[in-house]
């Protein structure tokens, strides 16, 4: 395959510091307008920095064509087919960038008075009611950054809760096809995880879950599910499971990184579920950056809502015929506290309150057909192949918006990992599924195609897969080599890890 | 496409759906609008906030109205950099992995620390996750810290550590410093980390060398929260001693956007490596030895390690982080100093200004960079009102956190503020106060261009 | 590098300049400014103006206020698009040339002509170019004008006119259509082009099918200026016997920007594509035999054939035309004919509001799509003062243009513009007519607000 | 060379009409609010359209991916080197883009009131001062759209002001060196063109021009000259050729293309030009656009002014102590009338005035001593390699801001042609100089680097052409099948031209 380098493979990359020379910028700054002191007059000299730090010297048109440059070596979501599974890279409007932009958002100070931040708040009011419909719970915070933080921030809560009550539980429970931040998080909130066995459906073990609980009723603080969970498959037992947990005093969880399947179908709080947290980097079209920013906003069910994250945004009905106003409310007694600075990620608040009026009551409602069709109909198309064999749907039904299948057959058939299929999958212009997750799906590909992605995209994708199961039953060394196009190819991980460079060492 | 999947409708699918679970309603939302329509509503929105452009802002307090030059916009919004997910592979996210290898660069550079991660979510939580590696680096659970520290901060640590279990103990400040004497006391054998903040949120350089002496000394770490906007003048906090330095990320290249999203930097020596929350890229190879990046020490993270990983961080605010860097780049290593230096120019002359003004006096006299509290011979929030009604957001109200300080007003410089519109506010500071002083005469006035302030 | 080129400083390789025509002084400029201040300066000017967020504008006359959406600007913004320069080098500037090709197609389906060119720099100047076609395809010098055709681009056709010397003769309106008449009266063999515009002017949909027939009858090129946003629901120029259909692409994707830049649109019959003024692009395949698009027809060109070219224009309105595009696009075949009908209704809607309001009548009775004009039975400036008070620009006053109607006022219709904002302007027409009637009362009131509409 | 295809090259492209799908579409738009009627009931039936134009019907995902994609199959000035001779392809500031987008000047309507357009109007007429200032000359229209509207401006007010004095003139004097659009505006403006020849220095020949004057005086209307011409270089007779002009009685035209040679170091005025146009998108930084907007303001003496575009935009002194303000002036009798609607591309005016007020007069100034090192080092790094013999300077002298090689030896001894150079560059990552122009040096490359650019592109590229050379001397067809490395390689222009293929044909 491709002896010759690709034109962006040849030209070896060099960092902005590579590029920088003595003398060069690109800043102008204003004058200072003030008699010029000596800093050491200021400022006690010994608090004072020998040598201004080394950052690169460069004019603003190389710096333009430097991220320019590095951009293009970026694949994203405007580039093609990213079915990501568990991370929704749904279509990102760009009417969202447009209205977060305006100076009216962009440049409001956090802690300006809220008598004068009186649009912000309303919007974030507004917002707040919508998730709160949407999940089915009457009360919100939008303060958390992000999933997991939304996570932790459920796990703060229930300790808040069951300490009010003048308990303390020490264990939360969660599938054993639970996302890694469900446990990361546990453990930050100093609990201790119990891990749940999954059935032959894909859904929670009953049996499992009961005996987990019966161990120690008392200790049983939380459960945390996916609904539908990471395998995309809505779980039938969920009114039951929630009784249980209840039952033995806990709380109940919902990750809300797979809502996209339900939106306007089914509510975590009419399933049972206590704490919620949302992720508007993936429901709500908050496009996620390479890696954020994106928001984690939690909505509650009255018993929690004593305890959620201060300040919280509040309506208030105006008095002697004036209308409502907003206001941040920080006297908030039973209150967990801050999780963050100030008020939350509002510009993604903003992002993703003008998708919600966008598509509105319907619109949320036809985007998870759309999402749960797409996804059915990629399943259906892969079967309909070679993968019908190599790679095997993990559990065979109807699934929501995403599928996992496994790539063991294929492996050992073919010896082919599923790492190989995901880089040869580059060369087509594709961005892989999630492999490898969840983990106990073998050789797992997790395929989640979104409802902006048009048959076409589906069908090449499907076409691709076929494409390269024939290829490496022809040749697998073809794709264990693979990605050829790309512009660097598989990369030394372990290197990067056992003796670690992090920072580019800067001559003086 | 139905057909293809072997069902009748859509509806079909959703059958999986216990019955009473559907909702069978549709949702109680407007419903959708066109592009057109939204956009009126959000600007409608947008046109209730009194923002920096529609008032001078003086406010700070860990968030500053610096200018965010055009190519931060420009290149932030390219869709390459825009809408691609955490660089899982790197084959095809060289570009987003070198902007996090470039950034980590630059943030080791302005710390004196040799490891930076790519970014967390802001400023403190940050602090709360420095918190969390204390604890798991020294076994210990007790944190030190000084009220120097954004109370934000404070509290969002108190907030975690409710939940992995550790004590905070708060050191009090003396003539705007944090007060030596009662850190060194309050410092033991128990103490996980001592956390500091430089400038503190009065706007006063610690003395952090000094005050770090004593977690030395009792082998806990040493925690410095920064402004990025200072380490261009400031001695770096790794050669204060920090074993991590870490902050709000916003002055370099991010908008206010009433409070985020921004980003968390957080640096720390060689001996916490493996203990960093949040992403990290690597330099490497690939097969043909061409140079490459990739996420590196992914054995810290959630996804592969779960319950035993370092932290929980998975989304963070790369596009935000990257913003940070454009804007680095585009100072350039001189144009950096020089704005440390204009920042200290400038604000020594509001200082003096606003000091002189009749009825305001310093609530500190320690040296600043670009902030400086004041104190008031008049209600705060009143002479607040009567400077918004003049289109000054004329500081921020200490009052807010500190009821030790309820007659104090933090104000803010940056390069934005220009020499008229501090004269400007002396003026409106020094009338307001004596409206107010003025008894009667005041109340009537206030209201009336109060509301206007708030269109 | 001075040594390189063997030069001491760079003021010797200014020594090929005479010295007394060096300037020796430093131009009476300003110094430079910091992007900041220059950000803040243009700013300080931008809010002088009453833009269309400041005041609802009813004003058209060739140029809307259309949402135009936000994916137009993130793609018209992208480095690639906005930075090359014209496509010389295909092999590096398929984008550009592909968007020229996509773009002649959607022109040559609205006008209903088979050869577009890849726009001109905008509508009045088109007009202008079509003139001097129709002189070279005809051999003649005379052009017969309907008064129903722009102003600005009866005005320009003559400014071109006297250079490449021919004749413009007009032809008045009669119940706001071309009179037919007069019109056939005034076509003879000498004419090389008859030229209309549909809407007209006034906003009148004109019969250019019978009023062509004259052009036909003597051999003349038919020349239709038409409105693009209409072309979804009129007959295409092209089926009504045009030879020539151009206008003004603002309404397409580009904003005011206060006149420009936006760009012009040409299609033509296939017997004058060797003709055609402006950059053509063609299709064809590369020595691999893949597809690729070139500039086509160079020939006709300034660079190629210099004084024989068929027009002089070199750099045009790419960028603008790609908006055009990407906002057609954005339409759809559905959307496009659905925001013509829409416009219709609105409009229809409008005219019977005003048109209700006592002092006010239409002007003609003819149908109209987005645009109509009113008779006021007062002053129409002072009118327009009172409105523009209230934060109404109520439209365009035709005296400017047309003194035979000094109390014409022409209302535009957009998308934008809400039932609300309609309802709006008929109470304020209203109540302005009554307070100019009411003589005296109304001078006093007048000015003060006046004032304020201006800030 | 490169025989197999880079991933560009595979991925055939598609139009997006070929992408279409009937249904599909991105807009949703608000409701008539309006009652509905038939259309025939507002519009007689027989001026309606049958069927609505086939335009593309897609959803904005894919019409984002669309452009995205056909945005990286162009070369742009943010990817690399762009030296294209007469072009000035200088950095474009993103500031620029952002003060034009403030809704104070995107969304002003052109027809509004001119006491509440007071900045829009304050902000022209500074612009003019300017640019008056810059070019030496009193007067300035902004409205001419391009250069070439420019220059027919200026013909167009040479015959004003020749038939304001009775005179009727018919020829236009023009170097051979002119660049196209020159002799073709004297064309469009009913003149006829007189080549004058160029002499051994790279000026105007003297005797030739006093031949052609003398030839008939009186039917001298104008000269239209660059100075520097197109090959880059001064013309030190300015002097005495304005004299001979002015002497016979007309005007002499200034073609400001190449004004980023001379800012704040020589003025056309000085020089004795009587009408001069700019080219804000070259000197003045306004982006090219892959061929436009840009702006072509032209400045004139005193004599010339009366007959000036209409409108004008001019500053009035306030009455009564109030300050100036600015209007539209059309009361202008002798005017040669308008050139285009409206007031001109204000757009274009609000980022070359930003470009003035960010560089003011020490920067313009810097900014032509840059432009004209660049240039003149980069001569001599070339001179130093293979360049000196194979593609010899055409007029050995110091250059200005460009400069024009010859590569006829090159043709003669290696058998490769500049178009060969060219397209063997574009595998370099360099957009070619121009060539084959000026016309009369023979297989011309015109070299202009700009201010913006560092001396480690210009040794770049000039490494890169030494290698060419090399290459060429080993193996000239590598070069003559160049390109190999670009989303297309040479493409059939002669096809294109013969069977105009100018439309994508629609399917009903
Ligand atoms: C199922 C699931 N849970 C939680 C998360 C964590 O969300 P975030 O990345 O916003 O922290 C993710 C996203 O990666 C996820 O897919
Ligand atoms: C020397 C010269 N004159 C005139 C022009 C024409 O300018 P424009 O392209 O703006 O019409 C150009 C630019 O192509 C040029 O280089």
């Amino acid at each position: 395959m491709a002896a010759v380098e690709t034109p962006m493979q040849r030209e070896r990359t060099r960092t902005i510091y590579e590029k920088s020379k003595p003398g060069r910028r690109a800043a102008v700054l204003p004058d200072a307008e003030a008699p010029a002191r000596p800093l050491e007059e200021l400022i006690p000299a010994d608090l004072l920095r020998a040598e201004p730090p080394r950052l690169p010297e460069v004019a603003e048109p190389e710096i333009v064509r430097h991220y320019n440059k590095l951009s293009r070596r970026n694949f994203d979501l405007d580039s093609g087919f990213y079915p990501l599974g568990s991370c929704t890279m749904k279509h990102n409007p760009r009417l969202n960038e447009r209205v977060a932009a305006l100076p009216g958002h962009a440049r409001l100070h956090p802690a300006q008075d809220p008598k004068r931040a009186q649009g912000a708040l309303e919007l974030m009011w507004l917002l707040q009611e919508s998730l709160g419909e949407i999940c089915g719970l009457p009360h919100v915070s939008l303060q958390p950054s992000a999933g997991s933080h939304g996570e932790l921030a459920g796990l703060l809560l229930t300790r808040a809760f069951h300490a009010d009550r003048g308990e303390e539980r020490s264990k939360v429970l969660a599938p054993d096809t639970s996302h890694g931040t469900n446990p990361a998080s546990v453990t930050m909130a100093g609990y201790e995880v119990v891990k749940v066995a999954t059935n032959v459906r894909g859904g929670v073990e009953m049996d499992d879950l009961r005996a987990k609980i019966d161990e120690d009723p008392d200790q049983v603080a939380c459960l945390m599910l996916t609904n539908p969970n990471t395998l995309g498959l809505f779980d039938e037992n969920i009114a039951e499971i929630a009784a249980l947990i209840h039952a033995a005093g806990g709380t109940l969880y919902y990750d809300g990184a797979n809502l996209n399947a339900v939106m306007g179908h089914s509510r975590p709080g009419d399933m049972g579920f206590d704490i919620v947290h949302l992720n508007l980097h993936k429901s709500f079209s908050q496009p996620h950056g390479g890696g954020g920013p994106g928001a984690g906003p939690i909505a509650v069910s009255e018993r929690i809502e004593p305890f959620l994250p201060r300040p919280q945004v509040v309506r208030r009905e105006g008095d002697n015929g004036d209308g409502p106003s907003f206001d941040l409310d920080l006297d908030r007694p039973k209150s967990i506290g801050r999780l963050r600075g100030f008020q939350g990620n509002f510009g993604v608040f903003v992002r993703s309150y003008a998708y919600i009026l966008s598509l509105g009551a319907d619109g949320l409602a036809e985007a998870s057909e759309t999402a749960v069709l797409n996804a059915n109909y990629l399943k259906a198309r892969l079967a309909e192949g070679r993968a019908a064999d190599r790679l095997p749907i993990a559990f065979d039904r109807h699934c929501m918006h995403e599928f996992v299948l496994s790539g063991r057959p294929m492996k050992k058939e073919l010896g082919l990992a599923t790492l190989d299929l995901a880089k040869r999958l580059l060369d087509f212009g594709f961005h892989p599924p999630t492999v490898y997750f969840p983990l106990l799906v073998e050789e797992a590909l997790m395929v989640e195609p979104t409802e902006t992605e048009t048959k076409e995209s589906l069908d090449a994708f499907a076409d691709a897969v076929e494409a390269i199961l024939v290829e490496a039953e022809e040749d697998p060394e073809v794709a264990k080599q693979a990605p050829y196009s790309t512009p660097v190819r598989r990369l030394d991980e372990v290197k990067a890890t056992r003796r670690p460079v992090v920072r580019q060492a800067l001559a003086h | 496409m139905l057909a293809t999947i072997g069902v009748g409708s859509v509806d079909e699918l959703f059958e999986q759906i216990p019955a009473p679970l559907r909702l069978g309603r549709p949702l109680e939302l407007p419903e959708g609008m066109s592009e057109a329509e939204v956009f009126e509503r959000l600007a409608a929105l947008a046109a209730r906030n009194a923002d920096a452009e529609e008032q001078v802002c003086f406010v700070g307090a860990g968030m500053y109205d610096h200018y965010v030059p055009a190519i931060v916009d420009a290149i932030t919004q390219r869709s390459e950099f825009l809408t691609p997910y955490t660089p899982y592979q790197p084959e095809i996210s060289q570009g987003g992995l070198q902007v996090m290898f470039e950034f980590q660069t630059a943030m080791s550079e302005l710390t004196g620390l040799p490891v930076s991660n790519a970014g967390l979510y802001e400023g403190p939580s940050s602090v709360a996750s420095a918190g969390y590696l204390a604890m798991a680096a020294t076994k210990r659970r007790r944190f030190v810290v000084s009220r120097g520290l954004h109370p934000h901060s404070r509290e969002t640590l108190k907030t975690y550590a409710v939940g992995y279990g550790a004590e905070v103990v708060e050191v009090g400040l003396r003539d705007g410093e944090t007060d030596a004497e009662a850190l060194a006391a309050a410092v033991d054998g128990e103490t996980a980390a001592v956390f500091l903040q430089n400038p503190n949120f009065l706007g006063a350089v610690e003395r952090v060398e000094a005050l770090g002496s004593a977690a030395k000394q009792h082998g806990a770490l040493l925690v410095v929260a920064a402004d990025p906007m200072t380490l261009g003048i400031l001695k770096p906090p790794g050669e204060c001693g920090a074993d991590i330095a870490l902050g709000e990320g916003q002055p370099l290249g991010n908008r206010l956007d009433f409070g985020g999203p921004s980003f968390g930097f957080f640096c720390a020596t060689e001996e916490q490596i493996r203990r960093m929350p949040g992403r990290i890229a690597g330099e490497t190879d690939d097969v043909d030895g061409r140079r490459g990046f990739v996420l590196a020490l992914q054995t810290r993270e959630q996804h592969i390690r779960r319950e035993k990983a370092t932290h929980n961080i998975c989304t963070a605010q790369a596009l935000n982080a990257l913003a940070g860097m454009v804007h680095l780049a585009w100072l350039g290593r001189e144009g950096f100093r020089e704005l440390g230096e204009l920042l200290v120019q400038r604000t020594a002359y509001a200082r003096e200004r606003l000091a002189a003004v009749e009825g305001v006096e310093l609530l500190h006299e320690a040296p600043v960079v670009r902030e400086f509290a004041l104190r008031l011979e008049a209600p705060v929030d009143r002479v607040l009102e009567r400077c918004a009604a003049r289109g000054i957001a004329a500081g921020y109200p200490l009052g807010r956190d500190y009821p030790e300080h309820e007659d104090g007003l933090l104000v803010a410089i940056t390069e934005r503020r220009t020499k008229a519109q501090i004269d400007e506010l002396a003026e409106a500071l020094g009338s307001a106060i004596q409206a107010e002083r003025g008894a009667l005469v005041a109340n009537s006035a206030t209201n009336a261009p109060a509301e206007q302030g708030a269109g």
